[in-house]
C-alpha cells in the first residue's frame, strides 16, 4: 500500500537498528522521532548538543521549562541518570568518537559518503549548527531522507553537488525506499521496499547499486 | 573581594564602541536577557556602544535580548553557527540588507575555539568542517592519515552571561541546559559579567558543584526572576517596549 | 544499561600485555589503589598483563599503588610530569637501571593532551616548553607574533580512576582534589574503569553536579572504603603483602 | 644584622606585592610560605594545579585529608569560596592568563627573563611539574632566590647554563640581597639590603644591573 515511507516510518525503520544502551543524537526535525520507536527492552541513551545527556521525552504543553531543551529548541524532560555539561564538554563526546549513533536529515548524499544537509546554495541564510561536527566522531553516521527531491530527483548521487557538510561520513541510509549502506565508496543495498523492482529502485538512484547478498523486504508497520 | 555590582547598569558600564562581546545562551536558554537590554538603555541614552561584535551561538529571536541589540543596529558582525530560529526577522533583515556581517562556525568549532581562548591554546586541529565551504583558506594537516582543519581561538572584550547562583566571589552555578556556552565565555573574555538569579556570600555555594570557578568572573549582579527568551517571544514581547 | 561490575578482578579483567593505561591521581589523592592493586594481583597469578604504557602525573610513592605496578616490572614506559615523591625509590631504582622508560610531559601539557584525545582534537599549539629541552623536536608556530609548541593528543587503551559517587550508567562525582586526571582520563581512553565509594541507582546523583557524564565510562565498581595512598606509605605498606 | 635575607623573609617581602583579591600560584617549597605573610586587610585567593582555587592554610597534624592537598603534596583547608576542578581547567586557568601572580624558585635567572628551575643537567630523574605552563600566562612571574649558590657563584646571569624551564618570562626577582624587575632585557635594580652597597651587589650579580631610578632600601622584618 506504502508507495514510499513516510518519515515517521523511516524512523521506526532507523529506531530498530539502534541496541540497548547505545549513546545516539537524533538531529532536528525528523530524525528526533526515532526516539519513539525504540523497540520493547532497549533504551538509549540520547544526547543533545546543548548539553544533555539522558533526558526524556517531551513534557505536556504548558509544563515546559526553558531551560531544559534540545537542539532544536524543544524542552524536553529529566529522566533518572540525566546529566548536564558545558558545550566544549558535549562536542568533546561528538567529535572525540564516543556516540554510538548519529541520525541526520540529508539534502544528497555521495556513495563516497560525502554529505550534504546544511545548505541549498548561496541564496538565504546560512546556518550550520552542529552538524559538521556531528558527522565526525560517531561510530555510525546514518541519514534518514527521501530517496527522491519533491520534484522526483535522485538525493543518492555519485558525487553531492550542494555544499558539503561532510566527506565520506555516512555509512546507512535509512530511505523512504530502501536501507542502504555505504562500503566501499558504493551504495550497498540492503532492504528495499517489496513493492518496487530492483530496477526502479536503481532509476531512482543518482550512483549504482550494489547488490553483494540478498536484499531483505523493507517492512515498516502502517504509522 | 567582593565582584558584585549594584545594578544593571554598572555591570555592563565598560563595554565599549568597537569591543568583542561574547553573549550566553543556546536559543533562549541562557541568555542573558536583563543584561543585553541594560546594554540597549545605555545605547539609547547615550550612543554607545555600537559597532560590536557578538559572538552567540544563534542571532535572536523576536525582537528582545540579541535579536533587540541587532535590530537597534549595535552590531556590526555576528559569530554565530545557526543564525536561525523560530522568528529570526530582525538579523534576516539586517543580514540581507548588508549591513550586518556573519561568520558562521560550527557549533563544536564555535564551542573548542571559545574554550581556547580561554586556555591560552591559540590554535588546535579539528576533523570539523574538512572539505567543506567553512574550511575555505584554513590550513589543514594530516595526522595518522586523517585529513584536520586548523581552528584559531577566540577571545573577547567583554562576556555577558547568565548563571544561577553566584557567590561574591563569582563562583557560578547554571540552571539546566542554560549552562551551555556559559562556563566557556566566562574563560574567554577579558572582563566577564554574569548576571545570577541568587547572589550568595562565598560558603553558599558546595566546592563540589562550582561549574565557573570565581577566577573567571568580574562581575556579578543579581537579577532574581530574569525573563525567559521563549517566554518574552510567545508574548510577542518587544524591547524597548515604547519606542 | 548497568555498568556496574561485581568485583575488581572482573573490572581489570581486559588490560593486555603491551597496552596503554592512563591511571588517575595526583601524589596520592585520586590514586585507583585498589584496581591497580587487582591488576597486580592478575599479574602474579597469570604472568599477564605486562609492558604496560603507563599515563600519570607522577611515578609512585612507596610500594603500593603505581609504585608497587613498577616494582612488579609490569610497565615498559612511564608518561609523567613528576617523577619524584616522598619516596621514589621504586621508580627511580628502574630507571637508573634502564629497566623503564620515561616520557616528561609537562603537567599542564599532559592534561591538554590527554583531554584533546578524549575530544577528538588531534594536536594543539600552546606556549608551554617553548625553547626548552621538552620542547625538542616538535613544530613551533608563531601566532601573534609568540611562539608555540604543537603538541599531539594522547589516548589510551584503558583509564583507571577513582571517584567518589557513581551510578549504574556511568555517572561521576569526586571528593575534593581527587578530582585532579580523573574527568580528562575517563575521557580518552577506550575502555574507562572507575573505582567508586559509593554505587547508586540512576537519578542517585544530581544532575547539576555530575562531573563526568556516563558516556565517558565504561565500567565501575564499588571499592567502600577506599584506600588512600598517603595513609598506606605513612604505615610503610607494600603490596602484595607476603612476597 | 642580616647579611642576608632568610627564605622567610623573602617570601615576606614577595606578599608585600601581592594586591587584595589577586589570584596568585606559589611554587612547591619556599614560595608556598608568601600565603603567611599577606598584608592586613588583604586577601589573595590561592590556586593550586591540582585543582583547587581558594584553598585555606595547612590544618592541624592529624586533621589531615590527604584528597585536600596543594602541588606539593602538602594538606590544605577549605574556605568559604573554595572551588574544585580538574586538571585540564586548572591549567587552563595558568596558560590562559587568569592568575595574577606566579611566585616560583629558581636555579638560575637571566636578564633577558628566562628561567632554569628544573633540572640540574643530565644526573639524576627529571621532573618538571607544573613549572612550564606556571611561566607562562601568569600576568606576573615572579622568582625567590638566594642571590647566588652555596657555594658563591651568581645565579642572575646573562645566559642561563642550566636547561630552562622558560624563554623570557620572569617579570621580577625577590633575591636574598634585592628587588630586581626585569626590563626590555635588563636587571633593573628596585631594591637592596642597605647593608650592601651597589658595587657589592653587582659583584654577585652575572650580569649588569641597570639602576634608572632610586634604590629603596629593603628593610624586613626579622621573620
Amino acid at each position: 500500500m506504502t508507495a514510499k515511507l513516510s518519515p515517521t516510518q523511516m524512523a521506526w525503520r532507523a529506531a530498530q537498528d539502534i541496541e540497548d544502551g547505545a549513546y545516539v543524537n537524533l538531529g532536528i526535525g525528523f530524525p528526533e522521532m526515532v526516539a519513539k520507536f525504540q523497540p520493547p527492552g532497549r533504551q538509549a541513551i540520547f544526547h543533545t548538543e546543548n548539553g544533555i545527556l539522558g533526558f526524556g521525552e517531551a513534557p505536556k504543553p504548558g509544563e515546559e521549562d526553558w531551560d531544559l531543551i534540545n537542539a532544536g529548541k524543544k524542552a524536553v524532560t529529566l529522566k533518572p541518570g540525566t546529566a548536564f555539561f558545558h558545550h566544549a564538554d558535549s562536542f568533546a563526546m561528538v567529535r572525540g568518537g564516543h556516540l554510538d549513533v548519529a541520525i541526520l536529515g540529508a539534502y544528497e548524499v555521495a556513495e563516497t559518503g560525502d554529505l550534504a544537509n546544511w545548505s541549498t546554495g548561496p541564496k538565504g541564510v546560512p546556518a550550520v549548527g552542529g552538524a559538521m561536527d556531528l558527522v565526525h566522531g560517531a561510530r555510525r553516521v546514518a541519514v534518514m531522507t527521501d530517496h527522491v527531491t519533491k520534484d522526483g530527483r535522485p538525493k543518492l548521487l555519485k558525487h553531492c553537488t550542494l555544499p558539503l557538510t561532510g566527506v565520506g561520513c555516512v555509512t546507512r541510509i535509512y530511505s523512504s525506499l530502501a536501507v542502504i549502506d555505504i562500503e566501499g565508496g558504493r551504495f550497498v543495498l540492503r532492504e528495499k521496499l517489496p513493492s518496487l523492482s530492483l530496477d526502479e529502485l536503481q532509476a531512482l538512484t543518482g550512483a549504482e547499486l550494489v547488490v553483494p547478498g540478498p536484499v531483505v523486504d523493507l517492512i515498516v508497520p502502517d504509522l | 573581594m567582593d565582584k558584585a555590582v549594584a545594578d544593571l547598569a554598572t555591570a555592563v558600564a565598560g563595554i565599549e564602541d568597537g569591543m568583542t562581546v561574547m553573549i550566553g545562551g543556546f536559543g533562549g536558554s541562557g541568555g542573558p536577557i536583563e543584561l543585553i537590554h541594560a546594554l540597549i538603555d545605555r545605547y539609547l541614552a547615550t550612543g554607545h556602544p555600537k559597532n560590536l561584535t557578538v559572538i552567540n551561538n544563534n542571532a535572536g529571536n523576536g525582537h528582545v535580548g540579541l535579536a533587540a541589540l541587532i535590530e537597534q543596529g549595535m552590531v556590526k558582525k555576528l559569530i554565530c553557527s545557526f543564525p536561525r530560529s523560530a522568528d529570526p526577522v530582525v538579523f534576516t533583515e539586517r543580514y540581507r540588507a548588508g549591513e550586518i556581517e556573519l561568520e558562521l562556525v560550527p557549533q563544536g568549532t564555535l564551542a573548542e575555539r571559545i574554550r581556547a581562548g580561554g586556555a591560552g591554546i591559540p590554535a588546535f586541529y579539528t576533523p570539523t568542517s574538512y572539505g567543506t565551504d567553512l574550511a575555505a583558506g584554513k590550513p589543514v594537516e594530516e595526522f595518522e592519515g586523517r585529513p584536520y582543519v586548523r581552528e584559531r581561538w577566540l577571545k573577547a572584550d567583554y562576556a555577558l552571561v547568565k548563571a544561577h547562583v553566584g557567590d561574591r566571589l563569582g563562583n557560578l552555578t547554571y540552571r539546566m541546559a542554560a549552562r551551555n556556552f556559559g562556563p566557556l565565555m566566562c574563560m574567554a573574555a577579558k572582563t566577564t559579567v554574569v548576571q545570577v538569579s541568587h547572589l550568595v556570600e562565598p560558603g553558599g555555594i558546595d566546592p563540589e558543584a562550582v561549574v565557573t570557578p570565581g577566577i573567571f568572573v568580574q562581575k556579578v549582579v543579581e537579577v532574581a526572576s530574569p525573563a525567559q527568551e521563549e517566554e518574552l517571544n510567545r508574548a510577542k514581547a518587544v524591547y524597548p517596549e515604547a519606542k
